[in-house]
Protein backbone atom coordinates (compact mmCIF):
# COMPACT_ATOMS: atom_id res chain seq x y z
CA UNK A 1 0.00 0.00 0.00
CA UNK A 2 0.86 3.60 -0.09
CA UNK A 3 1.28 6.44 2.28
CA UNK A 4 2.11 9.89 2.42
CA UNK A 5 5.23 11.11 4.56
CA UNK A 6 6.17 14.55 5.70
CA UNK A 7 9.23 15.56 7.06
CA UNK A 8 9.61 18.89 9.30
CA UNK A 9 12.70 20.62 10.58
CA UNK A 10 15.63 18.99 10.81
CA UNK A 11 13.86 15.72 9.13
CA UNK A 12 13.05 17.78 5.87
CA UNK A 13 16.53 18.83 5.71
CA UNK A 14 17.67 15.13 6.01
CA UNK A 15 15.73 13.59 3.99
CA UNK A 16 15.91 16.34 0.87
CA UNK A 17 12.21 16.55 1.14
CA UNK A 18 9.31 18.29 2.97
CA UNK A 19 6.82 15.12 1.28
CA UNK A 20 7.22 11.71 -0.27
CA UNK A 21 5.08 9.04 -1.11
CA UNK A 22 6.17 5.42 0.09
CA UNK A 23 5.27 2.15 -0.45
CA UNK A 24 5.11 -0.28 2.36
CA UNK A 25 3.35 -3.87 3.31
CA UNK A 26 -0.20 -3.22 4.17
CA UNK A 27 -0.59 -3.15 7.92
CA UNK A 28 2.41 -1.84 8.61
CA UNK A 29 3.04 0.13 11.62
CA UNK A 30 4.26 3.81 12.05
CA UNK A 31 7.49 2.26 13.82
CA UNK A 32 8.07 -0.12 11.11
CA UNK A 33 8.02 2.63 8.45
CA UNK A 34 10.46 4.84 10.15
CA UNK A 35 12.84 2.14 10.25
CA UNK A 36 12.01 1.90 6.23
CA UNK A 37 12.24 4.99 5.74
CA UNK A 38 15.91 5.04 7.62
CA UNK A 39 17.08 3.13 4.72
CA UNK A 40 15.25 5.17 1.84
CA UNK A 41 17.34 7.95 2.85
CA UNK A 42 20.56 7.36 5.02
CA UNK A 43 21.02 10.69 6.21
CA UNK A 44 17.90 9.85 8.74
CA UNK A 45 19.39 6.82 10.15
CA UNK A 46 21.61 9.08 12.50
CA UNK A 47 19.07 11.02 13.88
CA UNK A 48 19.19 10.13 17.22
CA UNK A 49 16.27 12.73 18.89
CA UNK A 50 13.05 11.20 20.29
CA UNK A 51 10.45 11.22 17.49
CA UNK A 52 6.36 11.75 18.05
CA UNK A 53 4.05 10.29 15.79
CA UNK A 54 0.99 11.48 13.63
CA UNK A 55 -1.23 10.13 10.88
CA UNK A 56 -3.61 11.79 9.24
CA UNK A 57 -2.97 14.83 11.54
CA UNK A 58 -3.26 13.37 15.02
CA UNK A 59 -0.93 12.07 17.02
CA UNK A 60 -0.48 8.51 17.34
CA UNK A 61 1.55 5.56 19.22
CA UNK A 62 4.42 3.44 17.58
CA UNK A 63 2.55 0.65 16.85
CA UNK A 64 -0.29 2.59 15.32
CA UNK A 65 -1.09 0.37 12.14
CA UNK A 66 -1.15 2.25 8.95
CA UNK A 67 -3.61 2.19 6.09
CA UNK A 68 -3.71 3.05 2.27
CA UNK A 69 -2.92 6.60 1.48
CA UNK A 70 -2.59 7.58 5.10
CA UNK A 71 -0.73 10.89 5.86
CA UNK A 72 2.10 10.29 8.21
CA UNK A 73 4.27 12.60 9.55
CA UNK A 74 7.55 12.49 11.98
CA UNK A 75 7.49 14.92 14.83
CA UNK A 76 10.85 15.98 16.29
CA UNK A 77 10.28 17.85 19.17
CA UNK A 78 8.76 21.01 18.55
CA UNK A 79 9.46 24.53 19.63
CA UNK A 80 7.45 26.76 18.49
CA UNK A 81 6.43 29.45 20.29
CA UNK B 1 -9.29 31.96 14.96
CA UNK B 2 -6.51 29.50 14.94
CA UNK B 3 -3.86 29.66 12.48
CA UNK B 4 -0.36 29.42 11.04
CA UNK B 5 0.73 32.40 8.58
CA UNK B 6 3.59 33.43 7.25
CA UNK B 7 2.33 37.19 7.05
CA UNK B 8 3.12 39.65 10.10
CA UNK B 9 0.83 38.64 12.74
CA UNK B 10 -1.96 41.60 13.19
CA UNK B 11 -2.35 42.01 17.01
CA UNK B 12 -5.21 44.08 16.97
CA UNK B 13 -7.20 41.40 14.84
CA UNK B 14 -6.75 39.03 17.05
CA UNK B 15 -7.95 41.40 20.10
CA UNK B 16 -11.04 42.55 17.95
CA UNK B 17 -11.68 38.79 17.12
CA UNK B 18 -12.18 38.04 21.57
CA UNK B 19 -13.58 41.74 22.10
CA UNK B 20 -17.34 40.82 23.41
CA UNK B 21 -19.45 42.85 25.20
CA UNK B 22 -19.75 40.15 27.55
CA UNK B 23 -15.89 40.03 29.04
CA UNK B 24 -14.53 42.49 30.73
CA UNK B 25 -10.89 41.83 30.74
CA UNK B 26 -8.96 40.61 27.54
CA UNK B 27 -4.77 38.83 28.29
CA UNK B 28 -2.55 38.70 25.47
CA UNK B 29 1.00 37.38 25.18
CA UNK B 30 2.93 38.29 22.44
CA UNK B 31 6.42 36.82 21.95
CA UNK B 32 8.76 38.01 19.81
CA UNK B 33 12.63 37.16 17.78
CA UNK B 34 14.91 37.87 20.78
CA UNK B 35 18.46 38.94 19.63
CA UNK B 36 19.89 36.53 22.38
CA UNK B 37 19.89 32.96 23.34
CA UNK B 38 21.78 30.38 25.48
CA UNK B 39 24.37 32.88 24.95
CA UNK B 40 24.14 33.21 21.44
CA UNK B 41 23.99 36.58 19.23
CA UNK B 42 20.61 35.87 17.20
CA UNK B 43 20.10 37.09 13.91
CA UNK B 44 16.52 35.91 13.13
CA UNK B 45 14.68 33.16 13.29
CA UNK B 46 13.00 30.82 10.93
CA UNK B 47 10.11 28.57 11.47
CA UNK B 48 8.79 25.47 10.18
CA UNK B 49 5.46 23.66 10.52
CA UNK B 50 2.89 21.65 9.58
CA UNK B 51 0.02 23.73 9.34
CA UNK B 52 -2.92 21.89 9.20
CA UNK B 53 -2.00 19.88 12.48
CA UNK B 54 -0.84 23.06 13.77
CA UNK B 55 -3.92 24.63 12.92
CA UNK B 56 -5.58 21.72 14.63
CA UNK B 57 -3.26 21.35 17.64
CA UNK B 58 -3.84 25.19 18.20
CA UNK B 59 -8.01 24.40 18.58
CA UNK B 60 -7.24 21.72 20.32
CA UNK B 61 -5.82 24.03 22.99
CA UNK B 62 -8.55 26.79 22.91
CA UNK B 63 -11.19 24.59 23.11
CA UNK B 64 -9.36 23.33 26.28
CA UNK B 65 -8.75 26.18 27.54
CA UNK B 66 -12.70 26.61 27.53
CA UNK B 67 -13.05 24.02 29.46
CA UNK B 68 -10.94 24.43 31.98
CA UNK B 69 -12.08 28.60 32.93
CA UNK B 70 -14.86 31.05 32.23
CA UNK B 71 -13.31 32.35 29.00
CA UNK B 72 -15.19 33.67 26.28
CA UNK B 73 -13.01 33.57 23.39
CA UNK B 74 -9.37 32.36 22.37
CA UNK B 75 -7.45 33.55 19.29
CA UNK B 76 -4.13 32.28 18.85
CA UNK B 77 -1.89 32.86 15.50
CA UNK B 78 1.70 31.70 14.71
CA UNK B 79 4.12 32.63 12.36
CA UNK B 80 6.21 30.29 10.11
CA UNK B 81 8.81 31.32 7.96
CA UNK B 82 11.58 34.08 8.64
CA UNK B 83 10.74 36.32 11.45
CA UNK B 84 13.30 39.24 12.14
CA UNK B 85 14.58 40.17 15.17
CA UNK B 86 11.46 42.31 17.60
CA UNK B 87 9.01 40.88 15.22
CA UNK B 88 6.12 38.51 16.82
CA UNK B 89 6.26 34.48 15.82
CA UNK B 90 3.39 34.32 18.38
CA UNK B 91 0.38 36.06 19.58
CA UNK B 92 -2.57 34.67 21.37
CA UNK B 93 -5.77 36.67 23.44
CA UNK B 94 -7.82 35.71 25.81
CA UNK B 95 -11.01 37.48 26.82
CA UNK B 96 -13.22 36.56 29.99
CA UNK B 97 -15.78 38.20 31.82
CA UNK B 98 -13.12 38.45 34.92
CA UNK B 99 -9.43 38.88 34.64
CA UNK B 100 -8.30 35.73 36.63
CA UNK B 101 -9.44 33.42 33.94
CA UNK B 102 -8.35 35.28 30.97
CA UNK B 103 -4.68 35.51 32.42
CA UNK B 104 -4.62 31.68 33.18
CA UNK B 105 -6.20 30.75 30.32
CA UNK B 106 -3.79 32.64 28.08
CA UNK B 107 -0.69 31.68 30.23
CA UNK B 108 -1.75 27.44 29.66
CA UNK B 109 -2.47 28.38 26.10
CA UNK B 110 1.42 29.43 25.48
CA UNK B 111 2.69 27.11 27.17
CA UNK B 112 0.59 24.21 25.88
CA UNK B 113 1.66 25.47 22.40
CA UNK B 114 5.45 25.26 23.41
CA UNK B 115 4.79 21.10 24.31
CA UNK B 116 2.49 20.21 21.06
CA UNK B 117 2.23 22.00 18.78
CA UNK B 118 4.15 21.13 15.24
CA UNK B 119 5.82 24.15 15.18
CA UNK B 120 9.52 23.65 14.92
CA UNK B 121 11.91 27.02 15.35
CA UNK B 122 15.49 27.29 13.63
CA UNK B 123 18.01 29.64 14.97
CA UNK B 124 19.76 31.95 13.08
CA UNK B 125 22.72 33.02 14.77
CA UNK B 126 26.58 34.31 14.27
CA UNK B 127 27.94 31.64 12.97
CA UNK B 128 25.55 29.13 12.31
CA UNK B 129 22.15 28.21 12.71
CA UNK B 130 20.17 24.91 15.00
CA UNK B 131 16.60 23.71 14.88
CA UNK B 132 15.51 24.38 18.60
CA UNK B 133 14.57 21.39 20.86
CA UNK B 134 16.02 18.79 18.38
CA UNK B 135 19.23 19.29 19.29
CA UNK B 136 19.11 19.18 23.07
CA UNK B 137 17.87 15.41 23.02
CA UNK B 138 15.68 16.63 25.91
CA UNK B 139 12.90 14.49 26.37
CA UNK B 140 9.33 14.83 24.96
CA UNK B 141 6.06 15.06 26.83
CA UNK B 142 4.66 11.37 27.28
CA UNK B 143 1.51 10.86 25.26
CA UNK C 1 5.10 55.27 29.33
CA UNK C 2 2.18 56.22 31.85
CA UNK C 3 -0.64 57.47 30.93
CA UNK C 4 -3.94 59.09 31.43
CA UNK C 5 -6.24 60.10 28.66
CA UNK C 6 -9.26 60.99 27.03
CA UNK C 7 -8.47 59.54 23.46
CA UNK C 8 -9.33 55.78 23.17
CA UNK C 9 -6.17 53.80 23.66
CA UNK C 10 -4.20 52.67 21.04
CA UNK C 11 -2.74 49.23 22.21
CA UNK C 12 -0.22 48.73 19.27
CA UNK C 13 1.38 51.92 20.50
CA UNK C 14 1.96 51.06 23.89
CA UNK C 15 3.03 46.90 22.37
CA UNK C 16 5.38 49.27 20.23
CA UNK C 17 6.76 51.41 23.27
CA UNK C 18 7.50 47.88 25.39
CA UNK C 19 8.92 46.13 22.50
CA UNK C 20 12.75 45.33 22.76
CA UNK C 21 14.90 43.22 21.23
CA UNK C 22 16.56 42.13 24.31
CA UNK C 23 12.80 40.89 25.36
CA UNK C 24 11.12 38.20 24.14
CA UNK C 25 8.24 37.87 25.91
CA UNK C 26 5.02 40.77 26.06
CA UNK C 27 2.18 40.53 28.17
CA UNK C 28 -0.49 42.52 27.85
CA UNK C 29 -3.80 43.38 30.11
CA UNK C 30 -7.30 45.14 27.71
CA UNK C 31 -10.06 46.33 30.41
CA UNK C 32 -13.15 47.02 28.60
CA UNK C 33 -16.03 47.89 29.41
CA UNK C 34 -18.96 44.99 29.78
CA UNK C 35 -22.34 44.92 29.60
CA UNK C 36 -23.54 44.27 33.06
CA UNK C 37 -22.51 44.10 36.61
CA UNK C 38 -23.85 42.70 39.52
CA UNK C 39 -27.40 41.90 37.61
CA UNK C 40 -27.37 45.54 36.43
CA UNK C 41 -27.65 45.99 32.40
CA UNK C 42 -24.44 48.75 31.88
CA UNK C 43 -24.89 50.90 29.17
CA UNK C 44 -21.31 52.80 29.32
CA UNK C 45 -19.16 53.85 31.81
CA UNK C 46 -17.63 57.13 32.71
CA UNK C 47 -14.82 57.83 34.76
CA UNK C 48 -13.16 60.20 36.37
CA UNK C 49 -9.69 60.88 37.96
CA UNK C 50 -7.12 63.15 39.09
CA UNK C 51 -4.71 63.13 35.70
CA UNK C 52 -1.41 64.36 37.59
CA UNK C 53 -1.65 61.87 40.79
CA UNK C 54 -2.82 59.26 38.60
CA UNK C 55 0.25 59.31 36.09
CA UNK C 56 2.11 59.56 39.22
CA UNK C 57 0.67 56.46 40.88
CA UNK C 58 0.70 54.48 37.31
CA UNK C 59 4.71 55.34 37.42
CA UNK C 60 5.38 54.02 40.81
CA UNK C 61 3.28 50.92 39.97
CA UNK C 62 5.82 50.28 37.12
CA UNK C 63 8.63 50.78 38.98
CA UNK C 64 7.97 48.91 41.71
CA UNK C 65 6.69 45.62 38.86
CA UNK C 66 10.72 46.45 37.55
CA UNK C 67 11.83 45.84 41.08
CA UNK C 68 9.90 42.83 41.34
CA UNK C 69 10.67 41.26 38.53
CA UNK C 70 13.07 40.85 35.96
CA UNK C 71 11.48 42.76 33.27
CA UNK C 72 12.75 45.08 30.20
CA UNK C 73 9.92 47.78 29.88
CA UNK C 74 6.50 48.62 31.50
CA UNK C 75 3.47 51.05 29.70
CA UNK C 76 0.22 52.01 31.01
CA UNK C 77 -2.65 54.02 29.51
CA UNK C 78 -5.86 54.20 31.71
CA UNK C 79 -8.77 56.50 29.48
CA UNK C 80 -11.16 58.61 31.41
CA UNK C 81 -14.54 60.62 30.87
CA UNK C 82 -17.06 57.87 28.77
CA UNK C 83 -15.96 54.54 27.64
CA UNK C 84 -18.55 52.80 25.48
CA UNK C 85 -19.36 49.23 25.81
CA UNK C 86 -16.60 46.86 24.34
CA UNK C 87 -14.09 49.81 24.40
CA UNK C 88 -10.76 49.58 26.46
CA UNK C 89 -10.28 51.83 29.69
CA UNK C 90 -7.22 50.46 30.81
CA UNK C 91 -4.66 48.74 28.84
CA UNK C 92 -1.06 47.36 30.14
CA UNK C 93 2.26 45.86 28.38
CA UNK C 94 4.96 44.61 29.76
CA UNK C 95 7.71 42.88 28.09
CA UNK C 96 10.75 40.51 29.74
CA UNK C 97 12.99 38.56 28.27
CA UNK C 98 11.04 35.16 29.63
CA UNK C 99 7.26 35.30 29.98
CA UNK C 100 6.75 34.02 34.03
CA UNK C 101 8.15 37.98 34.55
CA UNK C 102 5.74 39.44 31.77
CA UNK C 103 2.93 37.40 33.10
CA UNK C 104 3.48 38.35 36.98
CA UNK C 105 4.20 41.64 36.43
CA UNK C 106 1.06 42.51 34.11
CA UNK C 107 -0.82 40.65 36.61
CA UNK C 108 1.02 42.54 39.92
CA UNK C 109 0.28 46.21 37.26
CA UNK C 110 -3.68 46.22 37.02
CA UNK C 111 -4.36 44.47 40.99
CA UNK C 112 -1.98 47.74 42.12
CA UNK C 113 -4.06 49.72 39.77
CA UNK C 114 -7.54 48.88 41.29
CA UNK C 115 -6.29 49.86 44.55
CA UNK C 116 -4.43 52.94 44.69
CA UNK C 117 -4.61 55.14 41.25
CA UNK C 118 -6.96 57.64 41.85
CA UNK C 119 -9.62 57.20 39.09
CA UNK C 120 -13.15 56.10 40.13
CA UNK C 121 -15.60 54.55 37.64
CA UNK C 122 -19.42 55.62 37.31
CA UNK C 123 -21.17 53.27 36.04
CA UNK C 124 -24.73 54.45 33.77
CA UNK C 125 -27.03 51.46 33.79
CA UNK C 126 -30.36 51.10 32.85
CA UNK C 127 -32.87 52.89 35.65
CA UNK C 128 -29.54 54.55 37.15
CA UNK C 129 -25.80 55.48 37.70
CA UNK C 130 -23.67 54.59 40.74
CA UNK C 131 -19.65 55.61 41.28
CA UNK C 132 -18.51 51.75 41.78
CA UNK C 133 -16.18 51.75 45.00
CA UNK C 134 -17.92 54.59 46.78
CA UNK C 135 -21.07 53.11 47.39
CA UNK C 136 -19.70 50.27 49.03
CA UNK C 137 -18.69 51.55 51.72
CA UNK C 138 -15.60 48.70 51.70
CA UNK C 139 -12.29 49.62 53.46
CA UNK C 140 -9.77 50.62 51.29
CA UNK C 141 -6.05 49.39 51.70
CA UNK C 142 -4.61 50.11 54.99
CA UNK C 143 -1.26 53.16 54.51
CA UNK D 1 -3.38 79.99 54.60
CA UNK D 2 -4.87 79.27 51.54
CA UNK D 3 -4.87 75.36 50.11
CA UNK D 4 -6.27 74.34 46.59
CA UNK D 5 -8.55 71.78 47.39
CA UNK D 6 -9.58 68.96 44.55
CA UNK D 7 -12.92 67.07 45.02
CA UNK D 8 -13.16 63.69 42.34
CA UNK D 9 -16.20 61.73 41.36
CA UNK D 10 -18.72 61.49 44.07
CA UNK D 11 -17.12 64.48 46.21
CA UNK D 12 -16.66 66.67 42.94
CA UNK D 13 -20.87 65.82 42.28
CA UNK D 14 -21.52 66.74 45.66
CA UNK D 15 -19.22 69.75 46.51
CA UNK D 16 -20.37 71.16 42.42
CA UNK D 17 -16.89 71.90 41.53
CA UNK D 18 -13.89 70.08 41.36
CA UNK D 19 -11.40 72.58 42.57
CA UNK D 20 -11.76 75.20 45.65
CA UNK D 21 -9.46 77.81 47.04
CA UNK D 22 -9.86 77.57 50.90
CA UNK D 23 -8.73 79.58 53.44
CA UNK D 24 -7.45 77.73 56.98
CA UNK D 25 -5.36 78.60 60.04
CA UNK D 26 -1.71 78.16 59.07
CA UNK D 27 -0.87 74.27 60.62
CA UNK D 28 -4.21 72.73 60.15
CA UNK D 29 -3.83 69.30 59.85
CA UNK D 30 -5.95 67.51 56.28
CA UNK D 31 -8.53 66.05 58.48
CA UNK D 32 -9.48 69.51 60.28
CA UNK D 33 -9.67 70.71 56.79
CA UNK D 34 -11.95 68.11 55.56
CA UNK D 35 -14.16 68.73 58.75
CA UNK D 36 -14.20 72.46 57.83
CA UNK D 37 -15.31 71.65 54.47
CA UNK D 38 -18.07 69.84 55.52
CA UNK D 39 -19.41 73.24 56.56
CA UNK D 40 -19.06 74.97 53.91
CA UNK D 41 -19.91 72.36 51.60
CA UNK D 42 -23.21 71.01 53.58
CA UNK D 43 -23.63 67.95 50.96
CA UNK D 44 -20.47 66.47 51.93
CA UNK D 45 -21.73 65.80 55.36
CA UNK D 46 -23.37 62.90 54.98
CA UNK D 47 -20.56 60.92 52.96
CA UNK D 48 -19.88 57.90 54.80
CA UNK D 49 -17.29 55.95 52.67
CA UNK D 50 -13.68 55.99 53.71
CA UNK D 51 -11.89 58.36 52.27
CA UNK D 52 -7.47 58.73 51.87
CA UNK D 53 -6.18 62.36 51.77
CA UNK D 54 -3.21 63.43 49.38
CA UNK D 55 -1.58 66.71 49.48
CA UNK D 56 0.25 67.12 46.64
CA UNK D 57 -0.01 64.16 44.58
CA UNK D 58 0.82 62.08 47.38
CA UNK D 59 -0.92 60.07 49.63
CA UNK D 60 -0.84 61.38 53.43
CA UNK D 61 -2.11 60.86 56.59
CA UNK D 62 -4.95 62.22 58.69
CA UNK D 63 -2.61 64.11 60.94
CA UNK D 64 -0.44 65.28 58.10
CA UNK D 65 -0.21 69.10 59.08
CA UNK D 66 -0.88 71.37 55.51
CA UNK D 67 1.43 74.40 54.09
CA UNK D 68 0.04 77.70 52.05
CA UNK D 69 -0.24 76.54 48.59
CA UNK D 70 -0.43 72.93 48.85
CA UNK D 71 -2.65 70.84 46.53
CA UNK D 72 -5.24 68.56 48.55
CA UNK D 73 -7.32 66.28 47.64
CA UNK D 74 -10.14 63.72 49.02
CA UNK D 75 -10.03 60.40 47.65
CA UNK D 76 -12.84 58.34 47.91
CA UNK D 77 -12.39 54.53 47.11
CA UNK D 78 -10.71 53.88 43.77
CA UNK D 79 -12.31 51.94 40.87
CA UNK D 80 -10.45 52.25 37.98
CA UNK D 81 -9.27 49.26 35.46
Amino acid sequence: MKVKVKFFAMLRERAGTGEAVIDIEAGATIGALWEALKKNYPKLAPVETRLLYAVNQNYVKADHALKENDEVAFIPPVSGG
Amino acid sequence: MFRVTREPIDLQELVRHVTDPEAGAIATFIGTTRNHNEGRKVIALDYDAYPEMAERELRRIGAEAMKKWKIAHVAITHRVGPVALTEASVVIAVSAAHRDDAFQACRYAIEEIKKTVPIWKKEVFEGGEIWIGTQTGQPLPGR
